[in-house]
């Protein structure tokens, strides 16, 4: 902080040497995070705006594609999303409170919980490419009106769940990350910023799916 | 200052060119005074109070009235540009009524117009002087612009849809037609001439042409040859819309909204046709998207806008404003 | 002056403080990461300005004879694209900002010292993937990917090339992110909000716009390589796709980005028009809050690069009355460095040569900004060289200049030692008559209606050209004029005094060149920006 | 350190919200409400947004105002995006 006195050292290990007190380099780091987590706002928002424009542009084509997602397994992977960000949420609170066991089964369970995801999602993508050929570009097969402007359809779910996806996978990579550190004992009362920034992160991409969900599964009433 | 060699302004050949040179002259002597009154404020400011021995800065914080002023002052006169920029932008995006349609078709690297008349030209436009011309345009592949520098129109060329340029020409002569959005390898090759003749001139290079049909009698052809005609029946209502008199009018769509029927509905219909569906008719038809050329496309929507019991194009009411409108035009220069 | 050259020789400072290529390499000192910044955007400088002048030389002709048109058109696409990723847009935030920013806040270094390297290792490896598309033949997209030529109709690099652009993007995001943390929350006690330094202020803005602008175009981009990889459907017409969806999103960023290769350059001048004026800036909370709304309002204005490409008559309205919005902070801005002379104690020393040259050009490129945005007279003059020569005005007359300022003006800091005045003013002068020769030239090409990214041309249009051409000879001198004296002045120059030219900042408060940590202790603000009128009106060097 | 801890049973319940907010909105899909079945979708998406945020994100109990203010920013400037883009296409009709 600005107006803070720079007189106030706590040793600590963790303090790099370049910050005054502990609490100014954590400050930094979450604000550092968010200001991170909103540069992933406009990432997608390039794509939600595309989709906006096209799915008011192509509204019947948009819900003839809707009609060949699987509303199963989209609401069953919000509702594993859900549970990992309810146990990213508990794993950043036991870190806080120094309990460094339960802070890293929860981190665990979240991997598990993110990997299921992960898993659901690429049987999906299997079963829309290999079995029904709906993946974009000259493989395309679709029987209906809309041909043309529902391979769009397509190229926005593969690109946004695509991208959210991958966003998964490094979202998996970060969660090992700090669980092996929370294992370690890195991690305690009074030093947990990787933990918390990894848990905003975490939060972010469900959030993004908790949009993803309705926009793509959800638009028509027919579902399969 | 109009010399071949080392021209400074170029020639003004449409109606429009001396109302843009009109703001143009404006912009160019109120920004000319910006720029004289800042720099010979540095100057003098760089000059008076140079460092030398026994002068010194005297402080100045700043001023909040003049901060404002020097804020309110320039935002009016920004609006005012504003509101003339947009006024000449309005009238060089809507298109007049009566007009005489050139159908264009842009492709790497080549200008194809097509009058309604029949005749076909590449890289060359032919107009007369005083009609007002709407150039109804698509590409077949990337994106170009239509722009001819002394009609001071410029319109993107977009491949999937029209886009309209409309000019009413002045003097007579042979402009540059220059494409102005890069389209690849051979951008600076893409290059024509529009040729302004005097109504009675066009009218005899019209009749001196091939003889063959119109573009309407062409778009029949093709409606005819792809069996359209056993869907959108004339004398009745078939499994399609009748065509009848539809140019121009609004049309109710299956989902609610409403659009009006002009060159781009008409050609999303034969290439997409399941978008906007009409308001009591199914989505069965097939689509045209690489059947037909976007040549018969242009043909298909000449023929359906002659299908209107008023009508539209020159190729039915070729009356021309004659010289005395051309003169008033030239007036305005 | 002979007490600081001994000085110098005894301080330990940043520079010599370790030595070998890995202490520079693996550095986490945000004065090294800036010189490694400068000699990569200095490396990609040449380069983009070595395509220019084939573009200009191949323009001496209306025929195209000296390329041929696939070169031609490769060699613009890649200047713009070097030029603007690689050098614009790094250039005042990545080398002078990194320098400075944490010395003018009073701090130890940016609050994320691993990222900064990162940030430049981002650039570096987009930098190589540049490179690689260059050596390996190139791409011919035009510098904006226009879809669907760029997706659909070109065989060449563009996957490498986006991609490249696509990894600088990460690595511009990334500074920004490191400003506005570190403005934040690494200020000095006493060092308030109104007693930034106005180049803070500018970098602060800039850093909004990087953080916010540049993920769109490295999503849009990204689905151009997707498009072409996977063949995704999102720009393709034949499927029903908007051409103009990504003409959109490709200005959502770039519009913006134009404010954040000119941003910092205002601020470089704030800093020098003050200290070579002796006096305070005119009207600060002005020029702060002027910044911040050239940030906000400059992505609202994006579309009026699209007004003839197929819009809404509507939108186009919008738009072109938002884009005037714009240009009244920018004339406040002009306004206020005008004043600031006013009653100064004015010397001519060369960033101050470098100044005057930015605000007399950017005025220029600013009031040829309102041509532009006038809706009626855009459809006859954009895409043709009118348009060129506003935004060369505005990035190379206005950015360029600025950077050199500020290099000038710096220089004693960063390297502690002198740069030849005579050279240095010599230079300004070429590059201030070259400039204009090449780029006034172009405003009348662009009236007259040639049209740009043209590699033959009509002959009418000779005259003009040739007399573009020699003026970008005569640039191209006196931008290697700088190169070599500030080499030749490393090792020859005079040692440079703590603060040669009297300033007011804090980094003229801590020694040339500074130590690691910047600062012996944390200093204590308690005086206001640009406090000229409690310094002494002498300016030391440079007479 | 002086951060907030919330309890466990506020995570659970929230989650608990969670779950219901995706079960209505599955629900709520298999109506025809034309238009508004998209509305409401994306209403109930903000509501879940909003307590992800809120809670598991702490942004209920941010007190730096700064971090407020990145944050409103972010999601305004995703609307800029979104409205200003949007004014062109559903505008081109009219004329």
């Amino acid at each position: 902080m600005a107006d803070s006195p720079p007189a106030v050292v706590t040793h600590n290990p963790e303090l790099q040497h370049h910050f005054t007190t502990l609490e100014q380099q954590t400050e930094a780091a979450v604000m550092g995070m968010w200001v991170f987590l909103i540069t992933e706002i406009m990432f997608f928002g390039g794509m939600f705006a595309g989709y906006m424009i096209y799915r008011f542009m192509y509204y019947q084509a948009w819900l003839e594609g809707s009609q060949h997602m699987d509303f199963w397994y989209g609401s069953i992977n919000t509702v594993v999303l859900l549970c990992s960000s309810l146990t990213m949420a508990l794993a950043v609170r036991s870190t806080q409170l120094g309990l460094r066991r339960s802070s890293v089964v929860l981190l665990l369970i979240t991997i598990l919980f993110g990997l299921a995801f992960l898993g659901i999602k690429g049987v999906e993508y299997y079963g829309h490419i290999v079995d029904e050929h709906q993946f974009p570009g000259p493989s395309f097969r679709f029987a209906g009106a809309y041909t043309a402007q529902v391979e769009m359809f397509f190229s926005f779910y593969f690109a946004m769940t695509g991208f959210h996806a991958l966003h998964m996978v490094i979202g998996v990579g970060l969660v090992s990350f700090v669980a092996y550190h929370a294992w370690k004992g890195r991690y305690h009362a009074h030093y947990y910023t990787p933990v918390e920034n990894v848990g905003l992160y975490w939060h972010f991409v469900d959030i993004v799916w908790i949009y993803l969900y309705p926009l793509f599964y959800l638009i028509s009433h027919i579902h399969k | 200052m109009f010399s071949n060699t080392f021209p400074l302004w170029p020639a003004r050949a449409s109606s429009i060119s001396g109302p843009v040179d009109a703001l143009f002259i404006f912009l160019l002597m109120l920004c000319g005074l910006m720029c004289i009154a800042i720099f010979t404020a540095i100057i003098v400011f760089a000059v008076r109070y140079r460092r030398r021995p026994g002068h010194e800065a005297i402080p100045i914080e700043g001023s909040n009235a003049v901060e404002f002023t020097w804020t309110l002052i320039p935002a009016g006169v920004f609006i005012i540009i504003f509101v003339w920029g947009a006024y000449l932008y309005f009238q060089e995006r809507t298109p007049p009524k009566d007009s005489m349609d050139v159908y264009t078709v842009a492709k790497q690297w080549m200008w194809k117009f097509q009058h309604t008349e029949g005749q076909r030209e590449i890289n060359e436009l032919h107009i007369p002087i005083g009609r007002d011309v709407r150039v109804i345009m698509t590409s077949q592949d990337v994106i170009h612009s239509f722009y001819v520098p002394a009609f001071r129109i410029k319109q993107d060329v977009l491949p999937g849809r029209y886009t309209i340029a409309w000019f009413r020409a002045t003097a007579a002569g042979t402009y540059h037609l220059f494409c102005a959005e890069y389209c690849g390898t051979n951008h600076s090759g893409m290059v024509g001439d529009v040729v302004v003749m005097e109504p009675a001139q066009y009218q005899s290079w019209l009749s001196g042409g091939q003889a063959m049909g119109s573009l309407a009698q062409t778009g029949q052809g093709v409606f005819d040859s792809l069996g359209c005609s056993t869907c959108h029946r004339m004398d009745t209502q078939g499994r399609g819309p009748n065509l009848m008199g539809v140019y121009g009018k609004p049309v109710l769509l299956e989902d609610g909204r409403t659009v009006i029927a002009d060159e781009n509905y008409i050609r999303e219909s034969i290439l997409n046709p399941a978008v906007k569906v009409v308001a009591g008719f199914k989505p069965i038809m097939p689509t045209f998207q690489g059947i037909v050329s976007e040549d018969q496309v242009n043909a298909l929507v000449a023929y359906i806008k002659s299908l209107n019991p008023q009508p539209v194009g020159p190729a039915e009411t070729p009356t021309f404003k004659g010289p005395a409108a051309s003169k008033a035009d030239t007036r305005q220069r | 002056m002979a007490t600081t050259a001994v000085a110098l020789s005894e301080r330990e400072n940043y520079l010599n403080k370790e030595y070998g290529i890995t202490s520079w390499l693996f550095t986490t000192d945000h004065k090294r990461i800036a010189l490694l910044y400068l000699i990569t955007i200095t490396f990609f400088f040449f380069i983009g300005g070595f395509f220019a002048l084939l573009i200009r030389l191949e323009l001496l002709t209306p025929e195209g004879d000296l390329l041929l048109a696939d070169t031609y058109n490769k060699m613009f696409t890649m200047h713009g694209q070097v030029m603007v990723f690689f050098f614009l847009i790094p250039a005042v935030p990545a080398v002078l900002g990194n320098f400075l920013i944490p010395i003018m806040i009073g701090a130890k270094d940016l609050a994320f010292p691993r990222v900064n390297l990162l940030s430049w290792y981002l650039l570096a490896i987009g930098g190589c993937l540049m490179i690689y598309t260059i050596l390996s033949g190139g791409v011919d997209t035009g510098w904006t990917f226009y879809t669907p030529l760029s997706t659909h109709f070109l065989d060449t690099h563009v996957i490498t090339a986006a991609l490249a652009i696509f990894v600088a993007g990460f690595s511009s995001i990334l500074t920004g992110l490191n400003f506005i943390v570190t403005i934040h929350r690494m200020r000095a006690p006493g060092m308030t909000w109104s007693r930034l330094p106005l180049f803070v202020w500018a970098n602060y803005a800039t850093s909004i716009i990087q953080v916010l602008g540049t993920p769109v175009l490295a999503i849009s981009l990204m689905l151009v390589a997707l498009e072409r990889i996977f063949n995704l459907g999102i720009f393709n017409p034949q499927l029903g796709g908007d051409p103009l969806l990504f003409q959109h999103l490709f200005w959502f960023y770039s519009h913006p980005a134009v404010y954040i290769m000119i941003l910092p350059g205002m601020g470089v001048v704030s800093e020098i028009v003050t200290c070579f004026s002796r006096k305070r800036i005119f009207g600060y909370k002005f020029m702060a809050l002027a910044v911040i709304a050239i940030a906000v309002l400059g992505f609202l204005v994006w579309a009026h690069h699209m007004f003839v490409a197929g819009i809404s008559l509507y939108a186009a309205m919008v738009f072109s009355l938002l884009s005037y919005f714009v240009a009244v902070p920018s004339a406040i801005k002009v306004f206020n460095w005008t004043a600031t002379m006013f009653k100064g104690s004015i010397s001519y020393s060369t960033p101050m040569l470098y100044a005057f040259g930015f605000i007399g050009l950017f005025t220029m490129g600013g009031l040829t900004g309102l041509f532009v945005a006038a809706l009626g007279i855009d459809v006859h003059v954009t895409d043709t060289y009118f348009v060129i020569a506003h935004f060369h005005y505005i990035m190379v007359g206005g950015m360029v200049m600025a950077y050199l300022g500020g290099m000038h003006f710096w220089w004693p800091k960063i390297s502690g030692r002198m740069y030849p005045e005579f050279w240095g003013r010599l230079a300004a002068m070429i590059i201030f008559i070259g400039f204009n020769l090449t780029f006034f030239p172009q405003f009348v090409l662009g009236w007259l209606g040639m049209p740009r990214r043209y590699w033959q041309y009509s002959p009418e249009f000779q005259v003009l050209n040739v007399l573009s051409t020699a003026g970008a000879t005569i640039l191209a001198v006196g931008y290697l004029l700088p190169m070599l004296y500030f080499l030749w002045s490393m090792r020859y120059g005079k040692a440079a005094p703590e603060n040669p030219w009297n300033g007011a900042g804090l980094e003229w408060k801590i020694s040339s060149p500074p130590v690691t940590d910047n600062f012996d202790e944390t200093p204590l603000v308690t005086w206001e920006a640009y406090n000229y009128d409690e310094l002494p009106q002498e300016v030391p060097v440079g007479r | 350190m002086s951060a907030h801890i919330a309890s466990k049973k506020l995570y659970v319940t929230i989650w608990a919200s969670l779950i219901g907010l995706t079960i209505l909105t599955a629900a709520v899909s298999y109506l025809e409400l034309g238009a508004f079945n998209i509305v409401l979708a994306l209403v109930i998406a903000t509501a879940k947004m909003l307590l992800v945020a809120l809670f598991f994100m702490g942004v209920k109990y941010i007190s730096e105002k700064m971090t407020l203010v990145v944050i409103v920013a972010g999601l305004f400037w995703l609307m800029i995006l979104l409205i200003l883009s949007m004014t062109d296409y559903i505008s081109r009709p009219w004329i």
